[in-house]
């Protein structure tokens, strides 16, 4: 089994590992930054949003036969709506209310939705239909799957079309407009209710589409699935500069990388807390993230 | 008539802030309202432009009722605002503030125009086109504000203390400015501390105390008065 | 008021609490045992009930909630025996949360059976004494572990092993501790995992560049079944060795079928046992009949649970709680769907345990072990 | 003669803006100085440089107080605060959501100790202390005709009252120089009037410096003794009102024509 | 003078006679062991969410790892009392779990405090997860299995003093001048700097001392549950906490009794819900948000001196 370049493999193989693990860390943190960054929410439900793809996604595949682009693209829209219904609902009441209010209300809905999918469809892991099959390419012994390529590239045009989005475009600017002063945003003709409903229907898209890529790639989904790659995502886009679009992915790719690494060097059982002291030192280098701004308040 | 006010109330929860103020603006007008802090002022002003909804009374724009309008949509109809304490974007930069003032305009030659008008009156907002605009200096951030409101083509603009912070010479500028937008073909409502100045350039004024129009007259029969001349010019 | 020792049981039914993990991290699992238990006394009372002593009384199941917490499993506990009076107590699933349990059903003597939880020192006091009143349905860690142990070097002949156990939970580390312990050969790389992680990757390719024989899993399906495809997909072939937690119908599905070969697996209930155990049989017909599913091992250690109190007070003639501890402590050649058990004086079943393989997901062999 | 506060060659940019640039200025004993200059100019800026909120490039300042001579130049906010430097802010920065009294007894805490342990415990000394700052802190608010606010939130009083408020804070700090950064913003020519009276007042009770920033030239020109004046960052001009008033150099840059 | 020792002799009375109180119920079995429990329970939440509460509502700090210092009281507790099986090894623990547990807030608080809101709660709720995984990983604390069978050397009267004890002192704290200091962070950390407060120390008080009494409780928590996991103290937990600060008002400790006290009967109550608690639980979270998004109570204080006052005034209209 030992061969020559056994380490160079390895050491290419782990990179690859990273990267795609990376990716879909990335691809969670978009949303999470587009919705922080115009309404300074952690939406703890933006995991949970993820689930309802990835459920939505098993349903129509095994139920009404979709093919995979229609059953992306479905669920994005359904993530777009939910989270556009969540929005109403849950935090356009507290809009005007404390922060922290709407931070306990997003962490209700996110609670709300993981148990009520494990009440109405039970808790159980489910096997995700595998309408693309897995098809590896061997490159010079280093290994990577087709969906692992379609993972990283749908990850990449996101990241791209979201930046263009936001830095170029009329809905962009009003986005970010909004997120600082919403009186004046208004005064300038900006609806900020629609433009909020947008931005929420835009990342909550994002996790729509995860949830069918991710799920297709690992395989396995359950109600409980969103929790923990959403706090990771979560941190990814801190990591990055909260707000900040290349910085979620920069965030993403990083934290992957970054377990990716501890785990191959063995320390498997520590990789999460060296990952949360990665970020710790990174903050206090850089105290708002990598691409945020420290915009410093002019007294 | 571009604008008419009967009978406004507004409160703020249970405090009542507008007590039935009326008056109003005919096309091509300056008119100031002045009056102590806290009479009420900005909450008018407010309220005009839709940012608050009253508790009754009727404000007619151009013929129609408008006071359960949203903002946006009075933006549209050609009110704009430029707000107390100046309210720019900060994060943005000075040009991308001045782009969102021209949100609802779809005609790019329209914009450029606009630019290129604004920067003519404002030179200092060109030098500091691509600065973050929350690092303007104050009276920076003030030109700004009333650059972005214009950018819209207003037929009606509401101003709110443009004059405060600003340093002497620029008092003297901001008001020719406004005379000259207003030559334009622009309506002005004007409220000032400086009551001096605003009667100076205004067709008519109305004095504000608690909530309620006190006195209200031409521009220099206002100066002329003597209680306006206590209370307001300091002498 | 000084607490009269245990509950009894007066009127025509017998109380039975159900402490389980319905809500949190183990909701899956606690999920699958209460389908166990209804089962059973389902069963149990369409026969009319429990013969105390010559007369039926049906069994009522009070069940609650844990949500996977030390704290609430103590709450639950104290209420179902204080307020609700019951008899005996089936749960928690996990170690944690029985522990946690312990010191509230001793004060009220009230026995209860764990379907799951698997720490070896769960049924032990600090001093080393038994717990009285704490009883379970499953193996402790290092039986099974040195079970697979054995089977690596004995069967597999595997020399070189990794260890990836689930270090989430005291069922992953336990197990591992006690593969280590008893292995043979050359332990060449130990990992862990954490519950609800999805990517292992980064760890299989590490292992795959180190030349070893097999590959030890101690954990829950949901992730192991994600290691076992990803660890082919990664183009690790050697056999991935793991305990009854894998058990599940489910592991080859999310493992995928082609992927789960050369997989095996300690276990007490098995579909080849099942075939010469009718006990198993009725139970996994009844199951099916009823879920529309195939029974999992955590429902199989359940529906076992509850029929080792049955058989408690049937023996001892008394459903009153401190007679059902007593009846438990002398469960002789119980029948049950996981097997012949005798409880020994740890309070830790005895029964034998199998090795089952799975050969493109399906069982193709089982192995006895002795 | 020494000066209370001596700035030399204060520098600070922000990238590549020079917003101060090589600025030296001093302040004598119990005086008033106006500074001045057209918006931009750094007014703002030199006291956040002066009262630490933001570090200076280059420059030196040093306090020759009546406890000892230091340079403030790598003093924190704080520290100089408590050296006896005390400001307001060109935007209100009050504590909105506590009341009058607590606004003021905040800033009077660096001038008292009560130890951790007395007041956990409510030894008696916690509540001699406790009594005589709240004594002080209600004298310092009856001089200022606050008195009947004291269990007002700060962020409920009219504008002007929070103009004054801030001023009293910041005398609650005993400070040796007061910054006041435009206090009469916002306010029409009465209310101005009542503020320069106000501030005549603080300067002759409390025998401290103050140093004003300011738009309203009624205001600068009926109070300050001296006036410096700064444009794009450094001094254009220093003098007497009627030396200032009458400066070519500050009429164009800055007062404009007319009036 | 008088005054404030007449409302001091009245808190006392107030805590003695609900101890005698909670007494008298136990022995005619009114309280049973469920309901002890449940009070015990709401107890320990309490010490916790006050502690959070001086954090969050009083220094403004976004503070999401308290599970992490509950974590080291509670093991401080389980270790030592193992060998140490004494009411003076039980309080010893608590001691070395203090100490512990401050040394690990200013470790922790040194580098994160300088950071701002969100990006505090995500360093911190980081820092509470490394000791979790070190706490894991450990061969003393007994890894993901915990520790079980910890002697119980704390039952209600010890936690009750407790809650009392951390009670007065969180509150005189916040009621002296280190309290206004620390609220002035809140309110506005450049006007406090201008006004001579060191910004950063009264962070770090606060932050430790909400972190000795989350170790307190910790301890509480292992000596009378008798086990504990590292599964305990998650992320999970730290948030279950910050919701008890929410719910009962950012900023009032009575509120914080209050949503500890409704949070626990809640969660009782729920248990026979099975699947269904969450679901419960979590409309019913959402909906208290929307419908009162300060909290219950608000900032709203329980003041006996103001109740007299407000009594005082009755009387005299009534005359
Ligand atoms: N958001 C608010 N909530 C409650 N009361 C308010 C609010 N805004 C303003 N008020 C009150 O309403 C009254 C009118 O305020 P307004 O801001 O309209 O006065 P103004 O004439 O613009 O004063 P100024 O000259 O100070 O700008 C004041 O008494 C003020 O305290
Ligand atoms: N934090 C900062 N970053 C970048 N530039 C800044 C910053 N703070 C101030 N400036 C710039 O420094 C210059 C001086 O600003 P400052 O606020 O000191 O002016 P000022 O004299 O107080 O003006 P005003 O009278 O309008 O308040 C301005 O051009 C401003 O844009
Ligand atoms: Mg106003
Ligand atoms: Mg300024």
């Amino acid at each position: 089994m030992v061969r020559e370049g056994n380490v160079v493999q390895t050491i290419f193989q782990q990179i690859i590992n990273g990267l795609s693990l990376g990716s879909i860390y990335a691809l969670l943190a978009l949303g999470y930054t587009m919705v922080y960054g115009i309404i300074k929410l952690i939406n703890f439900a933006h995991g949970d949003i993820y689930m309802l793809g990835a459920f939505w996604g098993y349903y129509v595949i095994n139920v009404w036969h979709f093919n995979f682009i229609s059953a992306l693209l479905s669920a994005m829209v359904v993530g777009a709506v939910s989270g556009v219904i969540i929005e109403y609902f849950a935090y356009r009441p507290l809009r005007h209310s404390p922060r922290i209010a709407a931070l306990i209300t997003a962490i209700g809905v996110s609670f709300l939705l993981e148990n009520g999918m494990s009440y109405l469809f039970s808790s159980n892991t489910r096997d995700f239909p595998q309408i693309i099959k897995q098809v590896n390419y061997n490159i010079g012994g280093v290994l990577i799957s087709n969906i692992q390529v379609l993972i990283l590239v749908t990850a990449c045009i996101l990241m791209i079309l979201l930046q263009v989005i936001i830095k170029k475009t009329k809905m962009g600017r009003a986005m970010r407009a909004v997120s600082v002063d919403p009186d004046a945003a208004e005064l300038v003709g900006i609806n900020i209710n629609w433009t909020i409903s947008f931005t929420f229907a835009l990342g909550s898209a994002l996790a729509g589409a995860a949830g069918v890529l991710i799920g297709l790639y690992y395989n396995s989904i359950d109600p409980l699935m969103g929790m923990t790659p959403g706090i990771k995502a979560f941190v990814a886009a801190v990591l990055g500069g909260i707000g900040s679009v290349p910085g979620a992915s920069v965030g993403g790719f990083l934290i992957g990388i970054l377990e990716t690494f501890f785990q191959s060097i063995g320390l498997s059982a520590y990789k999460d807390a060296v990952v949360y002291f990665v970020l710790i030192v990174i903050l206090l280098i850089m105290p708002a993230g990598i691409f945020g701004k420290n915009a410093k308040e002019k007294v | 008539m571009i604008l008419q006010v009967k009978d406004l109330i507004v409160n703020y929860g249970v405090i009542n802030a507008v007590k039935g103020v009326n008056f109003n603006i005919n096309e091509g007008e300056i008119v100031s309202l002045i009056g102590a802090n806290g009479a009420g002022k900005t909450t008018i002003l407010k309220t005009i432009s839709g940012l608050l909804k009253p508790k009754s009374g009727k404000i007619i724009y151009e013929g129609k009722a408008i006071q359960q309008q949203k903002a946006p949509k009075l933006v549209k109809a050609g009110i704009s605002q430029v707000p107390e304490g100046r309210h720019i974007f900060s994060g943005l930069s000075v040009m991308e503030n001045l782009q969102m003032g021209a949100f609802l305009i779809k005609d790019h030659q329209k914009i450029k125009q606009n630019f290129s008008e604004v920067f003519e009156r404002f030179p200092i907002l060109k030098q500091r086109a691509r600065q973050d605009a929350a690092t303007l200096s104050g009276g920076e951030q003030q030109m700004l504000a009333m650059g972005r409101a214009l950018m819209a083509n207003p037929k009606l603009i509401l101003l709110d203390e443009p004059s405060m912070g600003l340093a002497p010479i620029f008092i003297n500028e901001i008001f020719d400015i406004i005379k000259e937008i207003n030559k334009h073909g622009t309506t002005v409502l004007l409220i000032e501390q400086n009551a001096k100045k605003a009667l100076s350039i205004s067709d008519r004024g109305y004095v504000l105390s608690t909530g309620k129009v006190q006195l209200s007259g031409s521009g220099t029969d206002l100066l002329a008065n003597k209680e306006v001349q206590k209370a307001y010019l300091g002498g | 008021k000084t607490q009269t020792a245990g509950n009894n049981q007066t009127g025509n039914t017998i109380k039975i609490g159900v402490n389980m993990e319905l809500s949190g991290a183990a909701a899956g699992y606690g999920n699958s045992q209460k389908q166990g238990i209804q089962l059973a006394a389902q069963e149990i009372n369409k026969d009319g009930g429990i013969n105390v002593n010559g007369k039926k009384k049906k069994i009522k199941l009070i069940i609650k909630d844990n949500k996977t917490s030390t704290t609430t499993s103590a709450s639950v506990a104290a209420q179902l025996v204080n307020n609700d009076k019951v008899a005996a107590i089936v749960g928690p699933a996990t170690t944690n949360a029985g522990t946690a349990e312990i010191p509230n059903i001793t004060k009220a003597a009230v026995p209860s059976v764990s379907p799951s939880a698997t720490d070896p020192n769960y049924t032990k006091q600090k001093n080393g004494k038994v717990q009285p009143y704490v009883f379970r349905a499953c193996y402790q860690n290092n039986f099974q572990g040195g079970t697979a142990a054995k089977f690596m070097t004995n069967t597999l002949k595997a020399k070189r092993v990794a260890v990836f156990a689930d270090n989430s939970s005291d069922y992953g580390t336990g197990l591992a501790k006690a593969f280590k312990k008893s292995f043979k050969g050359t332990i060449v790389d130990s990992q862990s995992f954490s519950e609800g992680d999805k990517d292992f990757n980064a760890v299989l390719t590490s292992f795959k560049s180190k030349k070893i024989d097999a590959i030890y899993v101690p954990g829950y399906y949901t992730e192991v079944g994600l290691i076992i495809k990803q660890a082919r997909q990664n183009g690790i072939n050697v056999p991935i060795v793991g305990s009854d937690g894998m058990a599940d119908p489910k592991l080859a599905q999310i493992a995928g079928n082609k992927n789960a070969s050369k997989i095996y697996y300690t276990t007490p209930f098995s579909d080849d046992v099942a075939k010469s155990n009718p006990t198993a049989v009725k139970f996994m017909n009844a199951y099916k009949a009823k879920y529309h599913a195939d029974a999992p091992t955590f429902s199989a250690l359940a529906y076992d649970s509850v029929y080792m109190i049955k058989s408690a007070i049937e023996s001892e003639k008394s459903a009153d709680s401190i007679k059902i501890t007593k009846g438990l402590s002398k469960i002789k050649n119980f029948d049950g769907v996981t097997g012949t058990i005798t409880i020994n004086k740890n309070h830790d079943p005895e029964k034998p345990i199998a090795i089952e393989q799975l050969t493109n997901g399906k069982v193709s062999n089982s192995f006895n072990i002795k | 003669m020494t000066s209370l506060l001596q700035v030399d060659n204060l520098v600070k940019n922000f990238g590549g803006l020079t917003a101060v640039s090589d600025v030296s200025l001093h302040l004598n004993n119990n005086e008033l100085v106006a500074l001045i200059g057209p918006n931009g100019a750094g007014k703002t800026t030199l006291f956040n440089l002066l009262t630490g909120v933001i570090p200076a490039t280059s420059g030196s300042i040093v306090l020759k107080g009546t406890n000892g001579t230091f340079a403030l130049n790598d003093k924190k906010a704080y520290q100089i605060a408590k050296l006896g430097l005390s400001r307001t802010f060109q935007n209100i920065r009050l504590f909105k959501n506590l009341s009058v009294i607590d606004n003021v007894l905040i800033a009077m805490t660096s001038r008292y100790k009560e130890g951790f342990l007395s007041s956990i415990f409510r030894l008696p000394n916690y509540y001699k202390t406790e009594q005589r700052v709240t004594e002080d802190a209600k004298k310092l608010l009856a001089l200022f005709e606050l008195e009947d606010q004291t269990d007002v939130l700060a962020k409920n009083l009219p504008y002007g009252t929070q103009r004054r408020l801030e001023i009293v804070r910041a005398l609650a700090t005993k400070p040796q120089i007061l910054f006041l950064d435009e206090p009469a913003a916002g306010m029409n020519p009465e209310e101005t009037a009542n503020l320069t009276q106000l501030i005549l007042k603080v300067q002759h009770r409390f025998h401290i410096t103050i140093l004003l920033i300011e738009h309203d030239m009624s205001l600068v020109m009926n109070l300050a003794e001296r006036i410096y004046v700064l444009d794009h960052g450094s001094l254009l001009a220093e003098g007497n009102p009627d030396e200032i008033k009458s400066n070519p150099k500050v009429i164009k840059a800055y007062l404009g024509e007319g009036e | 003078m008088k005054a404030n020792f007449k409302y001091n002799i009245i808190w006392l009375i107030i805590m003695i006679s609900g101890f005698y109180l909670m007494n008298t119920l136990i022995l005619i079995g009114v309280i049973n062991a469920f309901i002890e429990n449940m009070l015990v329970t709401i107890g320990i939440n309490i010490i916790l969410a006050t502690g959070l509460n001086l954090i969050i509502g009083f220094a403004g700090q976004f503070s999401l790892g308290h599970a992490g210092f509950m974590a080291i009281g509670a093991y401080a507790t389980a270790i030592i009392t193992q060998t140490a099986t004494t009411p003076a090894g039980f309080y010893l623990s608590i001691v070395i779990g203090i100490v512990v547990s401050i040394l690990v807030a200013l470790i922790v608080g040194i580098p994160t405090l300088r950071l701002r809101g969100d990006y505090l709660a995500i360093a911190t709720m980081g820092a509470a997860e490394i000791i979790r995984i070190i706490i894991n990983n450990m061969k003393i604390t007994g890894g993901a299995a915990g520790i079980f069978n910890i002697p119980q050397l704390a039952s209600w009267p010890t936690v009750y003093t407790m809650v009392c004890v951390t009670t007065i002192i969180i509150v005189n704290f916040i009621h002296s001048r280190g309290g206004r200091a620390v609220t002035s962070v809140r309110e506005d950390e450049i006007a406090a700097e201008a006004m001579g407060i060191n910004v950063f120390k009264w962070k770090l008080a606060a932050f430790t001392l909400g972190a000795a009494t989350a170790a307190v409780a910790g301890s509480l928590h292992a000596s009378f549950l008798q086990t504990i996991s590292p599964n305990d103290f998650g992320i999970m937990e730290s948030i279950s906490i910050l919701i008890i600060v929410v719910l009962g008002g950012v900023g009032s400790i009575t509120g914080t009794f209050v949503a500890a006290a409704v949070l626990g009967v809640l969660d009782t109550v729920l248990q026979d819900f099975g699947a269904l608690r969450m679901v419960i639980y979590a409309a019913a979270l959402i909906l208290i948000m929307i419908f009162k998004p300060s909290g219950l109570l608000g900032t709203w204080e329980l003041s006996i001196k103001r109740c007299f006052k407000r009594f005082g005034r009755k009387e005299r209209v009534k005359q």
